[in-house]
């Protein structure tokens, strides 16, 4: 049992144990799964800490038999890419729970119980090495999401959570059939294992085959992220999602596709991967341009934001795209910032909403006269989710336009079209809800931050200036895991010809958990 | 060795004050820590400059890495070199009158603390623009100072006007920083770097079509930052700030951050022909331009903020002639008398309790005969009488535009006439004549200007009572209907120090010498005496019509208004560049994406799509139902159908198999 | 078949297929039984009886492999008819008193 | 003999069979399908099962039985009235049923070989194994877990006739 089997089930633990309290004890289940949060937050930083850059393959190792037979293993691990996102998963739970201390008055237990199972889901979803106990993460984390948004939502909950749900379903169950088709070939679901395999040409897939399956695979991860035109569940769940639902699902859920894509969809299919990039890239895009323009004429904060995301994901899945270094370490580190600074603007308008019941921008008003706090901390987290430099947004930004223009200077010159876009729709509707005259009902019900929410925001603005300010916390441990994946795809080109190499290749991508067996 | 990260902290440590504790805190102790760091800093200028030895190596420091990533290695680096020590002494030195100035003009403001806290925030990013020793380091300062133009602006937040003009300034500055970022990776990938001194060294030996779309690009950039044509509109709106904003911001720093950077990188300028000449037109046909609608305007600010762009232009007429100098040296007299000229104004404006409309003044020498003698000098050395700050460096830039291209020459010329007509103008119409303010309501019949006066009037209202509408509390004892009063002298000194410097400022910094060592100086061109006779004269006879026009006869001008009928609407209304972006962008961007791609493509198609699909299955489904019929013999009976199927199927395959 | 033959058989015994085939006869019926009546009763002493049916088949299977397993499962099967008279017994009693009908085709709550 | 007991009980099998279909009054169907039970409990003895030929007749023609005519007199059932309304099992009922009665046993007899050296038949005697001793044997050792989780079922099986009973009461 290391630390990475300690940060998985300190929350399934906690899930379980809020489950058998007692409805009655509403404080002290708000307690407990603040705890164990907290305490889970506190174990990940452990791995931070722990964590050894520049070493191969996975860390913090943990491989045993789940399912004799099929062989499914309980196989965890981490490395570079995981690493940060396994961390703002964990960072951002408790926050989650605190920020619903108030919001939410019915149904606690299983409220608290729900994020807790959330956090195990993501977590396990970023650790996860063997492709089954992938997929079984990946479906776990949809559960609670379905039930957050399905019982504390807003009016039309019902129906946002069916598109949610229909829409993730129908991804992973092609991504379902595409691991069970690996597993006819490679016969494991061991992760490293099929790598290595796929790189040493032991599983020779056809050009159609691969084809398929990275389409099986992307289409899942695409959904999620969400890509053009697979984003109109994302603005519904989003509006009737409550505060903590919105900020999970905003800030790590959706990096759950963009972080198959790098993870799987990249490795394994690299030549695929690079025959379809174009017209991917041309999607990212359109959901940049469109999403921001859509964004601009919202009347709902949260659809705003929502479109915003689609707009910011965007960027992640070009920079991903783009098969660059710089592109690629701007696409993870844009994940991380749009976690963090697309949380803090849920966050924020989930404070707004908790005072004024509302989320219309016309309900709203000078603001700013009677919570000017709240205005501050909305205008900082306004700044860095438009890419104010100094701010985090701003680094990933630039990395992924960078690698962008490396790969094709016009789609550069196209995605920036979006960067100039943010500041039109969120200065839009910062202006609209923080400044001018005072609206009557603003006046009589919105106060500023209360010390628990300010517990709430204060660690993610400081997160904003400190990844604005000092990237290299982050980004060389993801800028090392980022160098293994596209050593692999460089290669990819060469399989054919010299099967050595893409071994090589794929032992190191597999790293050292081909030696697990 | 100066630790020169201490020049941007140290006012960004008044900003943390102040923006954090400031809401506790007296006015006194407020201002004078926002002074303070600001002054200091402006000591440590000094005293770098001082220390330097000025050899062929700029001082260069490195603090830490800010961006690794593959071939990126982006560091936080700062650099002193000539260029950057002038734009320093400009920008803290101004910067400190301006805050000095600011103690008294704010005085009586809400929200003290933020003014300050604001403006100390915006000297940071705006030493860290001039002192960053690579593009992206310049370019967190150029956005950063948006910021703060975006938040200063934007300082009266209950009005919607102020709001939405902090609004445009962002966001078309953001265009203008699309172009800045594509140029910096354009120059990443060229290069391998976006450090300045590798940039440089190596720009001779790239191809001149890249250097010239990056050239290109940054003009981009820096007609957003600098009110240029085609993104200047945002500059006159900026005038909802307050007074001291207008002077810093919008006057004497920020806004020549753009002829900065072309400045800057005048090595890969001056190996992108095109781009200069372009960078040249550009600038003269904003000078042109501005210099009309300036002629016009009733708005004391507005009338400033013209001339504002009108001088950049000129600044970026310099630059794209080569005379990169040159520029520099109107920059930074520009900012001496332009800070002045926004920084009386507002004296002015203070003197008449908000009053911003020139309509409602005059006659104000005998009540502010100290703010009517400074900027009677900010006025002279705008016109370019000979011995002010603004005849050398205008004179500079006219004579190196005549070497490169006579027109250009000319058309400055008429420009340089221009400019000190309406400066004159405004200065006759507020100090000269009988005050005329005290009744608003008479306004109306009382402007000699009834031919736009309609919708003028509209105007009026809509921003004659800028800046001190928020505060009017304050200065309701001595409003609109009082007697205009002199400032304080918290106010005044600094505007002493400024006529001072916009008189002497030519003699006493002799920039293109200073800069000799970066920017070679320009041959002597053959009849430069008479260029400079033209360009003095164009000064003079602009400032003697103006004051025909408005003191000795004052009823002429509304005759000329009328007489040129429609260019005279087409000029008072800015040529209605707004409205045209409005309608031929704004809108149908507005317009499109609620319609098209909401409603249409998100909603309609997508949305459509995957409905459709849901409601497909519930039809089928609709048709399915009725074999649910509720009835547990008619489901036996199905299953028993199914199994003698089931059972056929096994007959045809062989029977069981054993 | 021709006599010899028959005799033979006679002497080792009766087929185990026989067996099977009154099996199958048997659940036939019973199926018969489920779908034509309408009585809830009859309609569960039917599915006794082709519970009896794959009974006879489990212990004819029983005996040609002779192994005890077929009677372990008919005793299982057995436990499960008891408990399923039990409760559905309770069911039908609890039906009888809401609808007051023992028809089966008036239970259709379940329809659409 | 043994053809001749089987024949026999098949016969009265069959015929008690159709009766439980055929009988108007579910009390007469009840006792048709005691008939059955017993002649199927002559058939178990014949293959040697004779543990379960007890439990047959015990449990399933005795307590399962009786537990129907109690409920028969209870609900005081009468015989069926009223038309029946599936009129997919009146007209697919009865093709399907001689189809199914056809094919079933068409695969039932030719499942196992009925001549040759390698046919296999019952013979009263042959197989021994059915007691209760082997019975109890396999079941406290190979089907434990099956055995005590019957016991759960049943268990939850009473609980559940309780609760379903009970309504009845109050």
């Amino acid at each position: 049992m290391n630390l990475l089997d300690l940060v998985i089930a300190i929350p399934a633990l906690g899930f379980l144990v809020a489950l058998i309290m007692p409805r009655a004890m509403e404080n002290f289940i708000r307690l407990l799964a603040l705890g164990f949060s907290l305490v889970a937050f506190v174990v990940s930083l452990g791995l931070v800490s722990g964590f050894q850059n520049g070493q191969a393959g996975l860390q913090f190792v943990s491989n045993w038999i789940w399912i004799a037979n099929p062989e499914i293993r309980y196989h965890v691990g981490i490395d570079g890419l995981s690493l940060w996102l396994i961390i703002l998963s964990t960072f951002l739970t408790p926050i989650a729970i605190l920020l619903s201390w108030k919001y939410v008055q019915h149904r606690i237990k299983e409220f608290y119980a729900f994020l807790l199972l959330l956090e195990f889901g993501l977590v396990g979803v970023f650790a996860a090495w063997d492709l089954f106990l992938f997929y079984t993460f990946w479906e776990v984390v949809l559960v609670p999401m379905y039930f957050l948004i399905g019982i504390w939502g807003h009016e039309r909950r019902i129906y946002a959570t069916v598109k949610f749900f229909l829409y993730t379903m129908v991804g992973s169950v092609l991504m379902l059939a595409a691991i069970i088709f690996l597993y006819t070939q490679a016969h494991t679901f061991d992760y490293g294992e099929i790598l290595s395999q796929l790189g040493s040409g032991r599983i020779a897939l056809d050009h159609g085959t691969e084809t398929l399956l990275f389409l099986a695979f992307f289409l899942a991860f695409a959904i999620k992220v969400p890509l053009f035109p697979l984003h109109t569940w994302l603005p519904d769940a989003h509006v009737e999602a409550p505060t903590a639902g919105s900020v999970m699902l905003a800030s790590v859920m959706l990096k759950m596709g963009t972080y198959g894509l790098v993870r799987f969809c990249l490795p394994m299919f690299p030549t695929a991967a690079k025959e379809n990039a174009p017209w991917i890239v041309i999607l990212a895009i359109i959901g940049i341009v469109v999403g921001a323009l859509v964004a601009m004429v919202q009347p709902n904060m949260k659809k705003l934001v929502a479109y915003s995301s689609v707009s910011h994901l965007g960027f992640v899945v070009l920079g991903i795209f783009s098969f660059t270094q710089v592109g690629l370490d701007g696409a993870v580190y844009q994940m991380l910032n749009h976690g963090i600074s697309t949380g803090a603007l849920f966050l924020l308008v989930g404070f707004l909403y908790e005072r004024q019941h509302s989320l219309e921008i016309k309900d709203y008003g000078g603001v700013a006269t009677v919570a000017p706090w709240l205005s501050i901390l909305f205008l900082i987290t306004t700044l860095a989710s438009i890419g104010l430099p100094t701010l985090n947004n701003f680094v990933g930004e630039f990395l992924v336009l960078q690698g962008a223009a490396q790969a094709n200077f016009s789609w550069a010159v196209f995605a920036a079209f979006g960067v100039i876009l943010s500041a039109c729709y969120m200065l839009w509707m910062y202006q609209r809800v923080f400044f001018g005259a005072l609206a009557h009902s603003v006046k009589h019900h919105v106060t500023d931050l209360s010390p628990r929410e300010w517990a709430c925001a204060v660690p993610l603005v400081v997160l904003m200036v400190w990844m604005g300010m000092y990237s290299q916390t982050f980004l060389p441990v993801v800028s090392e895991a980022n160098a293994r994946i596209l050593e692999r795809t460089s290669k990819a080109g060469l399989m054919k010809m010299n099967p050595h190499i893409a071994a090589n290749t794929g032992s190191a991508v597999g790293g050292g958990n081909v030696h697990a067996r | 060795m100066q630790n020169l990260w201490l020049i941007p902290a140290l006012p960004f440590i008044g900003f943390l004050i102040n923006g954090i504790l400031g809401r506790k805190l007296s006015k006194a102790v407020v201002s004078s820590i926002a002074v303070l760091s600001v002054v200091l800093s402006f000591g440590l200028v000094v005293s770098v400059g001082l220390s330097s030895d000025w050899g062929a190596n700029p001082i260069h420091q490195h603090y830490f890495t800010w961006i690794q990533s593959g071939g990126v290695n982006i560091g936080w680096d700062f650099m002193v070199d000539k260029l950057t020590m002038i734009m320093l002494m400009v920008v803290t030195g101004i910067g400190s009158l301006i805050h000095i100035y600011a103690t008294g003009y704010m005085a009586h403001e809400e929200g003290y603390y933020r003014f300050f806290a604001y403006l100390n925030l915006f000297m940071f990013f705006m030493l860290n623009l001039v002192l960053g020793a690579n593009y992206l380091l310049l370019f967190v300062g150029w956005e950063g100072v948006g910021l703060c133009s975006y938040l200063l602006i934007g300082f009266y937040f209950v009005k919607k006007s102020a709001t939405t003009a902090g609004n445009k300034a962002f966001i078309v500055n953001r265009i203008g920083d699309f172009g800045f970022s594509l140029a910096m990776f354009l120059i990443f990938m060229t290069f391998g770097s976006l450090d300045f001194g590798k940039v440089f060294a190596a720009a001779p030996g790239k191809p001149a079509e890249t250097l010239t779309a990056i050239a290109l690009l940054m003009l981009l950039g820096a007609t957003g930052k600098s009110a240029q044509i085609p993104l200047y509109v945002w500059l006159p709106d900026a005038m909802e700030g307050p007074t001291p904003v207008s002077a810093l911001i919008h006057a004497a720093t920020m806004v020549t951050a753009g002829v900065y950077m072309c400045s800057r990188s005048a090595a890969i300028f001056l190996k992108a022909p095109i781009a200069m000449d372009t960078v040249a037109i550009v600038g003269l046909a904003t000078a042109v331009f501005a210099a009309t609608i300036g002629l016009t305007q009733y708005d004391i600010k507005k009338v400033f903020a013209y001339s504002t762009v009108s001088q950049l232009g000129y600044m970026f007429l310099g630059v794209g002639v080569g005379a990169f100098s040159a520029g520099v040296w109107h920059l930074m007299t520009h900012a001496f008398f332009k800070a002045l000229l926004f920084m009386g104004a507002g004296s002015v404006i203070h003197a008449c309790g908000g009053e911003q409309d020139m309509r409602q003044m005059g006659g104000l020498k005998k009540y502010t005969p100290w703010t009517c003698g400074v900027l009677a000098c900010a006025s002279l050395a705008i016109a370019g009488v000979p011995g002010t700050s603004g005849f050398f460096s205008k004179d500079a830039i006219l004579t190196a535009a005549y070497a490169h291209a006579p027109w250009m020459f000319w058309v400055g010329v008429v420009t340089a006439g221009m400019t000190a007509f309406y400066v004159w103008r405004a200065f006759w119409m507020t100090f000269w004549g009988e005050y005329r303010g005290g009744h608003a309501s008479a306004a109306a019949g009382h402007g000699h200007d009834a031919h736009a006066h309609a919708d003028n009037h509209a105007h009026a209202d809509h921003h004659g009572h800028d800046d001190h509408a928020h505060g009017g509390q304050a200065h309701g004892g001595h409003g609109a209907h009082g007697t205009p009063h002199e400032s304080p002298w918290s106010m005044l000194g600094p505007l002493v120090v400024l006529a001072f410097l916009s008189l002497a400022g030519g003699f006493l910094f002799n920039i293109p010498k200073f800069l000799e060592s970066m920017f070679p100086l320009h041959e002597e061109v053959a009849n430069e005496q008479m260029l400079m006779g033209i360009s003095i004269a164009a000064g003079l006879i602009g400032i003697a019509v103006s004051y025909f026009l408005y003191v000795v006869s004052p009823e002429v001008p509304a005759r000329i208004a009328g007489a040129l009928g429609g260019i005279y609407t087409l000029v008072y209304n800015k040529y209605f560049v707004d409205e045209l972006y409005d309608a031929t962008i704004v809108q149908p961007l507005v317009e499109g994406s609620t319609a098209v791609l909401w409603h249409g493509l998100d909603q309609g198609v997508i949305d459509g799509a995957v409905n459709g699909a849901g409601s497909g299955s519930r039809s089928i489904g609709g048709v399915l139902k009725h074999l649910q019929s509720g009835n547990i013999r008619t489901y036996a009976t199905w299953v028993v159908v199914g199994s003698v199927i089931l059972l056929v199927a096994m007959g045809l395959n062989g029977g069981m198999v054993r | 078949m021709d006599p010899q033959a028959a005799l033979q058989m006679l002497h080792k015994g009766v087929p185990t297929s026989w067996y099977l085939a009154l099996s199958a006869v048997l659940f036939t019926i019973g199926v018969a039984g489920f779908i034509l009546r309408r009585n809830i009763i009859t309609v569960f002493m039917c599915i006794e009886l082709m519970l009896n049916a794959v009974n006879l088949s489990f212990i004819a299977f029983a005996h040609e492999h002779k192994q005890v397993s077929g009677h372990l499962f008919t005793f299982f099967v057995m436990v499960v008819a008891a408990a399923e008279a039990a409760v559905g017994l309770a069911i039908i009693l609890t039906v009888f008193k809401n609808r007051s009908t023992l028809n089966i085709d008036e239970i259709d709550s379940l329809k659409n | 003999m043994d053809l001749f007991f089987f024949l026999l009980f098949a016969f009265i099998a069959v015929a008690c069979a159709v009766s439980v279909v055929l009988q108007k009054h579910p009390i007469s169907c009840a006792l048709s399908l005691v008939g059955t039970m017993a002649a199927l409990a002559v058939l178990y003895l014949l293959l040697g099962a004779e543990f379960i030929v007890m439990v047959q007749v015990i449990v399933y023609a005795g307590a399962i039985m009786v537990l129907f005519v109690f409920v028969i007199m209870l609900l005081n059932a009468g015989a069926e009235e009223g038309r029946g309304r599936s009129w997919v099992a009146r007209i697919a009922g009865l093709p399907a049923l001689a189809a199914l009665a056809g094919l079933l046993g068409y695969f039932m007899l030719t499942l196992l070989p009925m001549t040759g050296p390698k046919g296999s038949f019952v013979k009263f005697g042959d197989f021994t194994g059915g007691g209760a001793k082997e019975i109890g044997t396999a079941l406290f050792t190979e089907y434990l877990l099956p055995f005590e989780v019957t016991s759960i079922l049943i268990l939850i099986a009473i609980l559940g006739a309780i609760v379903l009973a009970r309504k009845e009461l109050d």
